[in-house]
């Protein structure tokens, strides 16, 4: 049975050995529009009865030449477009790409714009590992309890987002040199509060998911990946950690203001679905501490920008790799200034993108609904996988 | 017994037709799950058959046991493997060897039908209903060793499909 | 001509059969639209969400909504569909459903007619859906379905076996208790069962015979845990992906017909039905009550256990019921045998059986706290000054979980 | 959006050698015949150049060394400094013994090979099949060289600095000019040979909406339909190409997306709105042109702004020839 693909590519017959008891392999297109895709993403599984022989990940439909856009607008400019990669996290990659400028630049952030970043930031991993745990309930089967249960958190703290900087999903409220106005008043107050509403939601999320035999019987050993596996491929992130790696850049290559905090990094020992599960939710623990820590210190008053900002900012030439602990992973941007307004190239290393590279082998030789729930514990946001 | 056609005879006659149709069905159909469906109308006429002999438990058994696992399992191997996609060799080279097997096999039914003197019971009701008990008396009791050496049938049977089946299994 | 009465009136036996299956046929359409509504409602509680409120006061005309919605939409078939199992699939999956309203007991006198071989027939005709099933998967030419279907025969045909073992376990005892001298064949019928049942209900007599019910009837009807077959997220609807319209409608209408009848069945056998209080002393009023309630606290655990669980794969799905649920069910048929052989009392078949019943949930407990082993540990934070070449080696872990 | 001058191309200040115990002097010692030159980069990280050849076995040793043990390859791209050729920069982080370290190697612009290092990390697979359909590097030993992230039969580079931003407004993916070449409108427009300076003249008098005359208005909204008509003809004819089975890579398919030429950058803010239809000079492909000439350098906008418009123009107009000949010579005509 000769397949054509919408590109054209013919997939050759699947090969029929002639065994009485031989079942034919199939080939099955968890689609671009599939359920399980969490975004636009393809892949073809080769499957012989339920077990999958084969798979080929198609990604490029979010592509959008984000890196080239980058090179023809100034550095204050293309801060748009990293609200748009990794849009679960928009806090984190905007940080990233500010702190880039700033070091590239020499700009010196006053202390309290400092500490307002990182709180949000926090606050954003949590929102982004809320989302997970919601979308990875779908994916093992609770119809969904898990995605109502996570979104309710979230609501709580994209309505903190909001009253901060008016928006709940692309903030666009970094500066390079600090933040684009004041945080409300009762900003400490308000975060207080939502971290409590928020320490609730986790033990929800706890409860329902962690002991339950059946989520325990789906997500153990699978899609299992060894430390070495992992390194090679590039993973960071949650997932490194499940696989018993404690390479964290928050402590192994301290930016910004984490080394005044105390917390700990959970880390996994089989790599499997379910340590990653585990990581993710024990990580939502530990930005909970940071945040309480972090908005203790938090001086109450005094710049959030400094006194001297240059109009137009062209900072001398030279390279910088800038690279922060997203929720998914280690974002970097590689920034070459060439002494002009525009930067001369940007490269943003995308956690997603490697993570996503690794899925061929934790598919082969496993069940579909477990490369579905492999697919889904990797947590890709396909806008950051293409750029 | 009045002599007019009286309602079982009616519904005899429908489920003969019907089993009739779909036994030629299940022989004749070029696509192979269409002869599985044909099979299931052909069994339940089977087990319409039962039912006017008021014999409920071997029409609610033979239900239980062809209509819903024996196809089922028969619709299951066809689904998985292609053997759908290939026309079946009806008229393929074997075919006089066919016929000759086939009227051989009519001329012993029909000599085996002639040779027996059918006994027609006086009425139709006096055929008693057949309690559950009695039945069950009657399996464990007379009938035990043919019920024993079906069960060790079955579980040999059973044996060698798992033998059959786990070769494929040892490389995952 | 056999008279028989039906409210008073003593009119020819098919008539008064026509007249209660147009009760049941009213009845299960009623209770149809209820159970849709039901579902969505406590879903939604259980997910922290209100449910249907826009239609009707409280949202009570929502399944109406959805049905008319199934009536106006196109009934879409696939060109390469194939014309005749796609067409008849949905009848063959809906009848066999309806046919087996025949034999339930809603009181002592409210049923269509009370088969002596009740149980047997209930099981007989149950087991022909899962051909509708097989038929709409292979129809529709898709693979989704195909894989939707192949899942659905495999979980049928390994979920029922246990079930029946156990009703045969339940006849059993139902058995020992019915018979008038030495002859029990009443045992076979539903309503002597729940007669039998004034005073204990079989759960207490036959508890793991309840829970196997409770599995093999949520395998059987494909409610999560063990809903691979229509799983949205691998199989994105399975056998029924290609169904649109009143076609589709006629599934849905099957499942929850399946669902309710179901549900009717085990309260009957093992919940004591219209009777177990005192239902057959009080009288009609009281029997309605009795089976309204218990048919509503089974739904709710159905409908909760579709909130509250993610599925089972398939394989385990299968290793679940043939090597747990099978041999629980033989050992119990053969303790009770042997029990009930050698004269023992009701109360000892009672325990032998909810001792079956811990040990399966123990066994259960203990792989799965065995597979899950302890959780991540945590690692002290030390934040190493990032350019130091010569590092420390990386800091020593202490064990710790959370 | 042209490409700017190229970039002053002073050495770094000498200052920001890197201190003595860095990481630059571990590599010298492990692989004293390489020759290293290290840099302090901003971020505080130390960057090693090296020659291209030596960078498979630099990454390979750098792995196994046990005072090196490099074993996360963090990211990998290339960085295109048009005359200066392309820069390929490896990331590397050693988590182990927590340093970092970023090798990078300069390779010719056009046609530039390197060694794979897949069979070393993983993650170099997806991330070298990027680099050479952005770049146009060629990676040997690259398990499956196919695009990732483009389409599969497009073979213009996007994150070369030759390949020029075309302006957002024309329309996505549709190659207006090229299907004015193919499908030529049928009754010959007599528009006058308008030279881009030409049309840079047009421009001044060119009305704003508002003030056009309702019939103008209508005449330009008749031209507009037509001009989108055709375009969508052109999808269509490109559909029914490509549902017809899609003709091999190098086989007569329509002409890469060049984007058409972009309306001459009149330094007065153009109303972005007016979709200039500037009809564009007929081109012949002339025969592949000699290798990519000196590009003038642009003024700044401040000094002379006619010299810059001139400037660039130039600079569109080469660069497109570039494309055009890169094409040509790509499809071996």
């Amino acid at each position: 049975m000769v397949q054509q693909t919408f590109e054209g590519e013919v997939l050759t017959e699947p090969v029929v050995v002639e065994r009485e008891f031989e079942t034919v392999d199939m080939n099955i297109n968890i689609g671009p529009q599939h359920p399980a895709t969490h975004g636009v993403f393809r892949m073809v599984l080769t499957v012989d009865g339920e077990i999958v022989k084969d798979a080929i990940p198609y990604i490029g439909y979010m592509h959008r030449g984000g890196e080239k856009l980058s090179e023809n607008l100034d550095y204050r400019g293309a801060l748009g477009y990293q609200d748009r990669t990794d849009y679960l996290a928009a806090f984190n990659s905007e940080w990233v790409y500010v702190n880039a400028v700033e070091r590239l630049a020499g700009i010196e952030i006053p202390e309290r714009a400092e500490y307002v970043r990182l709180i949000l930031a926090e606050f954003n991993r949590l929102l982004s590992h809320f989302m997970f745990m919601g979308a990875f309930g779908t994916d093992v089967g609770y119809f969904g309890t898990a995605f109502t249960w996570t979104f309710k958190e979230r609501e709580r703290i994209q309505d903190l987002f909001e009253a901060v900087c008016g928006d709940r999903i692309m903030y666009n409220y970094f500066r390079v040199g600090g933040l684009a106005w004041e945080p409300h008043e009762t900003f400490i107050e308000d975060s207080h509060w939502v971290l409590d509403q928020v320490e609730v939601g986790i033990t929800d999320v706890d409860e329902l998911m962690t002991n339950n035999e059946v989520f325990v019987a789906r997500c153990r050993d699978v899609g299992a990946m060894t430390a070495d596996e992992a390194i090679s491929f590039g993973v960071t992130g949650p997932m490194l950690r499940a696989s018993g790696v404690p390479f964290d850049l928050r402590v192994d290559e301290p930016y910004s203001i984490y080394d005044r905090f105390h917390w700990e990094i959970p880390v996994g020992e089989r790599g499997d679905v379910y340590d990653r599960y585990l990581v993710r939710l024990e990580e939502m623990r530990q930005s909970v501490t940071i945040l309480r820590q972090a908005l203790d210190q938090m001086p109450t008053s005094g710049p959030i920008e400094p006194e001297r900002m240059p109009a137009r900012l062209r900072p001398p030439p030279g390279e910088i790799y800038m690279r922060q602990e997203n929720p998914r992973g280690e974002y970097g941007i590689y920034m070459v200034s060439d002494g002009t307004d525009k930067p001369w190239r940007v490269k943003m290393r995308s956690p997603c993108f490697h993570n996503l590279s690794s899925l061929k082998p934790q598919v082969i030789n496993a069940y579909l609904a477990d490369a579905v729930v492999a697919l889904g514990s990797i947590d890709i946001v396909l806008c950051e996988v293409d750029r | 017994m009045e002599d007019g056609v009286t309602a079982t005879q009616v519904v005899f006659w429908i489920l003969a037709v019907v089993m009739l149709i779909s036994a030629i069905g299940v022989v004749t159909v070029g696509n192979i799950v269409y002869a599985a469906l044909f099979f299931i109308a052909s069994l339940a006429g089977v087990a319409g058959i039962y039912l006017i002999l008021t014999v409920e438990f071997i029409a609610l058994v033979q239900l239980l046991i062809y209509g819903s696992a024996v196809v089922i399992l028969i619709l299951f191997a066809l689904m998985l493997t292609r053997a759908r996609e290939r026309p079946q060799a009806l008229f393929g080279r074997s075919r006089p060897l066919g016929i000759a097997a086939a009227l051989g096999l009519l001329a012993a039914l029909i000599g085996g039908i002639v040779a027996t003197t059918w006994t027609t019971p006086e009425s139709s009701s006096a055929i008693q209903p057949v309690g559950l008990q009695a039945i069950g008396d009657a399996i464990f009791t007379i009938w035990i060793v043919p019920f024993i050496i079906v069960g060790v049938l079955l579980s040999i049977a059973l044996d060698g499909a798992i033998m059959l089946a786990s070769p494929d299994e040892d490389d995952n | 001509m056999v008279l028989s009465e039906f409210a008073g009136v003593s009119m020819p036996d098919w008539i008064d059969a026509l007249l209660r299956i147009m009760f049941i046929v009213a009845l299960m359409t009623i209770m149809a639209f209820a159970l849709i509504y039901l579902e969505r409602k406590i879903l939604a509680r259980f997910q922290a969400r209100v449910g249907p409120t826009r239609t009707g006061p409280i949202g009570t005309l929502q399944s109406i909504a959805d049905a008319l919605k199934l009536i106006t939409k196109e009934d879409v078939r696939p060109i390469t569909a194939d014309r005749w199992a796609f067409e008849l699939a949905p009848y063959m999956a809906f009848v066999p459903v309806f046919l087996v309203f025949v034999p339930m007991p809603f009181t002592e006198t409210w049923f269509v007619r009370d088969l002596n071989l009740g149980l047997l027939f209930v099981f007989g005709v149950l087991g022909l859906n899962i051909v509708g099933v097989v038929m709409a998967a292979w129809g529709s030419d898709n693979k989704y379905a195909l894989l939707g279907g192949v899942r659905a025969a495999a979980q049928a045909i390994s979920y029922e076996i246990p079930m029946l073992l156990i009703v045969v376990a339940l006849v059993m005892v139902a058995a020992g208790r019915l018979a008038v001298d030495g002859d029990a064949s009443a045992a076979g019928s539903i309503n002597a069962i729940v007669g039998d049942q004034t005073t204990t209900p079989y759960i207490l007599l036959q508890p793991l015979g309840f829970f196997i019910f409770i599995v093999g009837m949520l395998a059987e009807l494909h409610r999560p845990p063990f809903d691979m077959p229509i799983a949205e997220s691998e199989v994105v609807g399975g056998y029924f992906v290609e169904y649109s319209g009143m076609r589709w409608g006629m599934f849905f209408l099957a499942e929850y017909t399946a669902l309710f009848l179901l549900v009717v069945l085990a309260s009957s056998l093992f919940l004591g039905g219209w009777n177990w209080p005192f239902g057959a002393d009080v009288g009609l009023g009281l029997q309605i009550v009795l089976t309204f309630v218990k048919t509503s606290v089974l739904i709710v655990l159905v409908i909760g256990s579709r909130a509250l669980f993610p599925r089972l794969r398939i394989d385990q799905l299968m290793a679940f019921s043939w090597k747990v649920l099978l041999p629980f069910s033989i050992v119990q048929v053969i303790a009770n045998g042997i029990i009930l052989a050698y004269g023992g009392a009701d109360w000892v078949v009672g325990l032998v059986s909810f001792a079956l019943l811990a040990a399966l949930g123990g066994l259960v407990f203990y792989i799965m706290r065995r597979k899950q082993g302890e959780g991540t540990r945590t690692v002290q934070t030390t934040p190493a000054t990032p350019r130091v070449i010569t590092a420390p080696e990386v800091t020593p872990v202490e064990a710790g979980g959370d | 959006m042209t490409s700017r001058r190229t970039p002053a191309a002073p050495e770094e200040p000498p200052s920001n050698e890197p201190p003595p115990g860095s990481i630059a002097d571990v590599y010298r010692e492990v692989m004293p015949l390489v020759g290293f030159e290290a840099e302090m980069t901003k971020g505080d990280d130390v960057a090693l150049t090296i020659p291209a050849d030596s960078i498979h076995e630099v990454i390979e040793r750098g792995r196994e060394d046990e005072r090196l043990q490099m074993n996360l390859l963090r990211n990998q791209t290339a960085v295109d400094w048009e005359e200066r050729g392309l820069e390929i920069v490896y990331h590397l982080y050693s988590i182990p013994l927590r340093q970092a370290v970023t090798i990078k190697s300069w390779l010719p612009s056009e046609g530039a090979i390197v060694e794979s290092i897949t069979d070393i990390y993983e993650m170099a697979n997806w991330a070298e099949r990027e680099c050479r359909e952005m770049f146009g590097i060629e990676f040997i030993g690259h398990p499956d060289p196919r695009n990732l992230l483009l389409d599969e039969d497009i073979d213009i580079h996007p994150l070369r600095k030759s390949h020029p931003l075309a302006p957002i407004e024309t329309e996505q993916g549709v190659d207006v000019e090229f299907f004015t070449k193919q499908h030529p409108p049928p009754e010959p427009a007599e528009e006058e040979e308008a030279a881009p300076d030409a049309a840079a003249a047009a421009a001044p008098e060119r009305k704003r909406v508002e003030d056009m005359t309702e019939e103008e208005r209508e005449e330009r909204r008749a031209e507009q339909a037509e001009r989108v008509a055709r375009a969508r003809e052109l999808a269509a004819v490109r559909r029914a190409e490509r549902l017809a089975g899609a003709p091999p890579a190098g086989g007569p398919r329509p002409e890469g997306a060049a984007p058409p030429p972009p309306p001459a950058a009149a330094p007065a803010a153009a109303s972005a709105a007016e979709a200039a239809p500037a009809s564009a000079p007929a081109q012949d492909d002339r025969p592949p042109a000699p290798p990519p000439p000196e590009l003038p350098s642009i003024p700044d906008a401040e000094e002379d702004p006619e010299g810059r418009a001139a400037a660039q123009a130039e600079r569109v107009r080469l660069g497109r020839e570039l494309a055009a000949a890169r094409r040509a010579q790509l499809r071996g005509d």
